[in-house]
């Protein structure tokens, strides 16, 4: 048991500090402070793309690094360490990449996969619907085969930046006789053809991060598939885990910083028992976090399948971003009803994180199912052909 | 004993949730949302006619004559609808103590016109101390200092002001006011007063009396949003499909629904006993602490619970849940969250032993 | 709305005031102090009756005062302000006796009423199995007639004061071919009966509170039997019923009270700001129970069936229970894991209240179905005949 | 970073739970319970046979010198047997502190008798002050007061004890004992020092030294504790049917049982960063607090659920788990719990900014 990091690791470590300590600063000072543009991120994530640091977990061929999951999580460390994680098209690489690398053809990898390093495509993705959330298999947008193309229709909603993506990734339904499952293909849509139209939802918290997404007749080459029809379950599987783990792996972005916190705390209530008790709390989850972590990637070093560490690191996260966002509206005191961009807007954000990328309730069946081996929930529409699971809206 | 409601209490709920819920749809909610005062005044207008805010005025000015219940009835609906009226400032931080503290001419200046929905007032009631000090002027009392998150000021004629430890009526239009935006995307008012002339309310013992029903009106308030939330909760899981059987009829979604329906039973009952309790003229520091501790707890927990179980739809904005999330929050913090009356409970049995 | 007694209520409080204030003195200047034994309390129990107060909420016909839930409740505060409120027979008064004036024939209750309240007969009950706790209707101990008895096979288990009973009431399945609800039938057995053999089950705080109770061809008079054969079900839920209501509305009895929490804590740490508020957070719990009460009491009072209030109250008193009895121990420090009467015992017994008279799982469900009309849980076995529904032990 | 076990340590953890499993049968606890010294000499012979009493002790005195995380990956098997041994107080409490600071002479007079078994060794390590002192006599040093809970003195040969801010070594003999009952019927007793005769081991240090790895060592055990309790509680949920399916397949029971994986994942983690952190000599403070912190609170809510998830076989002392629950308080109660922890943690946090 070695929590160190081995001489490879910190070579990669070094190597890692060295290109930032480098590269950042210059980046920074043409482009300012954050909050970031989506332009600003663009033109960060393709300097990163000039020193081979676009998406260094990627095979060496696609323009990675072949980075193994310790490397990735070293790197993403010491970006965080000098405030360089940006946000930048996180479901191109959260999702879209990973599954197109995985399970896409190699002309599609050709078309993509350097286009999204190099900061040219926005993706975003089109799974659920307003009848199908956690039970996303029950997705009724369908996609008609015409020749070498197909004609998709459908309502799609939660697409994150589809107001500004270039690309969708999108799951319809081809077969409904098939069982929920098994009647799905998985597509590659370019978001400017004809009959996309895209609504942005303006949300609680003042912002737009999700848009409906209408599907109107809208065409797609048979060449955008990824896998064959009756695949579509599967790959979508591949782009849920990439997303879980891309929630899981990047506490920093999600939750009210710990260290935040603690300076309001310390600016109002110096020595009040009761909040520095509250604090301490929040700070043992983050320090939690941090372990578990390092577990999964070790794990992962040693060729180990995670099994639900993803879904105890998602449960983990929402669960401190929720405590820390309450903890600082209240620490804020009245004050914390003002609008503003600290804990308040963490607050109006945080339910968010128990419910996208898969609910509390859903990590934690998978938790008692997968891990603990508890019999399954009943299922009433198990094994049946979609056509007849309806029973209502 | 007897904790029904009497058939006129009945009549005054009927009547407040009848006339919100006719005129505020989702639609309604929002347009109002988008104006600049975020105020809809033809709905004032209507609880005017039906002299609903009248309801704790004396006869005297054209109120109906009824107390702090009556009061808590309206203040529960107006929660209930997430109403964008002034009720609380204008009836519980404004009328209220001008009828129990105001000289007969200072009444009939403002209270007729509170009932008709012709004067708005408001209050700047602070969680502890006032950062507004007092200082005699001859006959006259002169106010310095600021006033911070002052609701509906730009809707007021005068401003019921806590300073240096008295209550006073202030004309809005001696003051200067900068606006903020909460997250509810109500309005709040930073309140300058540089030397503006006040008239007297009361000693230190009106502050006490005055937040005691501030507290009671924002537990009224709690009652109504959480209990509107839990409706919409129930209602969306009833009929939300996932995985072939209604939302609904998910182990872990009753199971966290009733919860919710014990916390609002709770907040309901802890209320009621407050409100008894000061309309009856008893002692009632204890039950208002832990009334406002549990509609803050208890609030958050409730609006918590029903965002999740919406889920997406719970932030959308063209879905009414999102408000009560919003007014859940602000009426939590306002006169101290649940940290403060714990710990104010907590001074009351230290002492009382 | 009025919280104050109304001159009737307060004629009915000054009368037992009286009552106790001269009754119970003088007993207990001859019993001494809690704890009470079985015999001391049956000795109150015979006082009670002597005065009228053995059950003043039964009908005047059988000994009672027909007191409503608001005297009966009056009746128990004052009970409870001198410290008289002694168990004795609990089955008996809070399940037993209530069941038999419900549903019994006449001379079933001239055989037991009036022995009950006279402190001559203690009951159990005999519902829960092995295999049949939370789904009690899947019980499996068979009935079967033979002339004017009964021969009764089976295993019973959680059976409160079984080693002491004269009596117990019996719920068992006399047609296996009937769907599960329905195949019940309702009996009164003599606990003195051959064939009947109670083991005591010794419990985790040290006391052995309930038995197993094993029946092997016990014979039981077809004149024992309450309601018809089927009717079993239906008047379980009367007993059922009460049991809850017995349980919500005796707080006293099931919480480590909260003025002796308060003296722990102030014996230890005068003015630790955590410990204040965490005796705070129980003190508010603790009211509001009471309120809680009140409102039911007010709403029986006007003759209003109180849907899930038993299941609201139940669930309140247990959640208050654990909290006080956790913190208690956490009061004491290193002194809360020595064995001791105080706060130590309730949280060994702490854990029964959530699971006994219906686990929080039901309650809850109860409410979210019958209150707020959520749609029923899927319940497979449903309709089937018994027979057919058992899958494994 | 590689948080696998090498090959050792998983070896030592199979012989260990290989022990355990073989001897522990739920017959052999209950039996040993009834027994006046709750102590299995038995399994304690075996454990010295295997050579796991000397984990931690150096080779020179027939140990196998490992180090700290052995012993905790011992002490959680013994927490997941709910063992009746006093493995912690004589090889953490004991040993551990004897290894370290004590003389050869004194090494040699108990490490070989541990290590084979036939010495017992316990401690009086108090949460905070000791309610012992010590002075000095010419160059022998005396003790007196009272300590309070100490476990395992009616097996133990010698008891290290902290006094005036030193640590010392004290013969068994030598002092007089009063037995106490703790709720998970295992025997403490309160130690009287009577101007008895000590030996200085350590200064202030050398307290904390001990205090940071009796914390690791309750921690360890907790986490065994907890991970078993959860198992038995996903097998019992898994094999018992209520309304014609299985217990475990409804949400409400799956999503508790999954709440209670992450806590004992957490639990497990906290433990191990710290245990690392103290093996590899680093400054631990901060996640020593942490890991206990988490053991507490952690602990007790799993230990909850799983009483709660049983229904009523989880109080019947015929079935194991009432002994899980008795062990999860007193390890949570020792050395201070959950508060405790957190308020140091608080000041640690306050301190260093």
């Amino acid at each position: 048991m070695d929590f160190n990091d081995s001489a490879e690791e910190a070579r990669v470590r070094a190597e890692a500090r060295a290109w930032l300590e480098e590269s950042f600063p210059v980046w920074r000072s043409e482009n300012g402070d954050p909050p970031y543009t989506t332009e600003q991120a663009r033109s960060w994530h393709r300097a990163l793309a000039a020193g081979d640091y676009g998406a260094p977990h990627w095979p060496v061929e696609y323009g990675g690094r072949g980075y193994g999951p310790v490397e990735s999580a070293i790197w993403a460390e010491e970006k965080a360490r000098v405030g360089a994680n940006i946000v930048f098209n996180m479901v191109g690489f959260g999702m879209a990449g990973p599954t197109i690398i995985a399970h896409g053809t190699e002309e599609q990898k050709q078309r993509h996969i350097r286009a999204m390093l190099n900061g040219n495509e926005i993706w975003c993705q089109l799974f659920s619907e307003p009848g199908a959330g956690s039970d996303l298999a029950s997705l009724a947008t369908r996609a008609f085969r015409d020749g070498d193309e197909w004609i998709v229709n459908g309502q799609k909603v939660w697409s994150s930046q589809a107001d500004e993506a270039d690309y969708g990734i999108l799951l319809a339904r081809f077969d409904p006789d098939k069982p929920k499952h098994e009647g799905l293909a998985y597509f590659i849509v370019d978001m400017h053809t004809p009959g996309v139209e895209v609504r942005p939802l303006r949300q609680i918290d003042g912002d737009a991060h999700f848009s409906e997404v209408f599907l109107s007749d809208v065409r797609v080459p048979d060449a955008n598939r990824i896998g064959e029809p009756g695949d579509g379950w599967r790959v979508a599987t591949t782009t849920l885990m990439h997303e879980r783990m891309s929630i899981g792996t990047s506490t920093g972005g999600y939750t009210f910083p710990f260290v935040k916190l603690a300076e309001i705390a310390r600016s109002r209530y110096a020595l009040d028992p009761v909040v520095r008790d509250n604090l301490a709390r929040v700070y043992t989850q983050e320090r939690i976090l941090d372990f578990l972590n390092k577990r999964i990637l070790s794990k992962l070093r040693r060729g180990e399948i995670p099994t639900a560490e993803g879904s105890i690191l998602k449960l983990a996260i929402a669960n401190l971003s929720s405590d820390a966002a309450l903890l600082g509206v209240h620490l804020l005191g009245p004050d914390g009803a003002l609008a503003g961009e600290g804990p308040q807007q963490h607050f109006l954000w945080e339910r968010s994180l128990h419910i996208g990328g898969g609910t509390d309730e859903i990590q934690r069946n998978v938790i008692a199912e997968r891990v603990l081996g508890l019999p399954r929930e009943a299922r009433p529409d198990k094994g049946l052909p979609f056509s007849q699971t309806r029973t209502a809206g | 004993m007897n904790l029904a409601l009497t058939e006129e209490q009945d009549a005054v709920r009927g009547l407040a949730r009848q006339i919100f819920d006719g005129r505020l749809t989702a639609d309604r909610l929002k347009e109002i949302a988008a104006t600049e005062d975020a105020f809809d005044r033809a709905l004032w207008e209507e609880l005017a006619r039906a002299n609903l805010l009248g309801i704790a005025v004396s006869e005297e000015f054209g109120g109906s004559g009824h107390g702090i219940i009556e009061l808590c009835l309206l203040l529960e609906e107006v929660g209930r609808a997430v109403a964008p009226v002034p009720a609380f400032e204008a009836l519980v931080l404004g009328a209220l103590p001008l009828s129990q503290f105001g000289t007969p001419e200072q009444k009939t200046r403002y209270l007729p016109g509170v009932v008709e929905g012709k004067i708005i007032l408001t209050g700047a009631l602070p969680e502890d101390e006032s950062s507004v000090t007092a200082r005699r002027d001859g006959a006259a009392w002169v106010l310095d200092g600021l006033a911070f998150g002052v609701p509906a000021v730009h809707l007021a004629s005068a401003i019921v002001v806590v300073a240096s430890n008295a209550l006073f009526l202030v004309d809005v239009a001696s003051v200067s006011t900068a606006r903020n935006v909460v997250t509810s995307h109500e309005l709040r008012f930073d309140v300058s007063f540089g030397g503006v002339s006040a008239e007297l309310l009361g000693e230190a013992t009106a502050i006490a009396w005055l937040r005691e029903r501030g507290l009671l009106g924002l537990c009224a308030m709690q009652t109504g949003v959480a209990e509107k939330a839990l409706r919409l909760t129930a209602e969306y899981t009833s009929s939300r499909e996932q995985f072939g059987r209604p939302l609904g009829s998910f182990q872990a979604v009753q199971q966290r629904v009733a919860d919710c329906y014990i916390d609002v039973e709770a907040m309901r009952w802890t209320m009621w006993q407050a409100a008894w309790r000061v309309s009856e003229g008893f002692e009632a520091t204890e039950e208002v602490l832990i009334a406002k501790f549990w509609a803050s707890e208890a609030g958050q927990r409730v609006l918590s619970a029903a965002m999740h179980l919406h889920g997406g739809i719970g932030v959308d904005v063209s879905y009414p849940l999102h408000r009560y999330t919003l007014w859940a929050k602000q009426i939590e913090l306002t006169l101290g969250g649940a940290a403060a009356q714990l710990e104010k409970l907590g001074d009351v049995m230290a002492t009382c032993d």
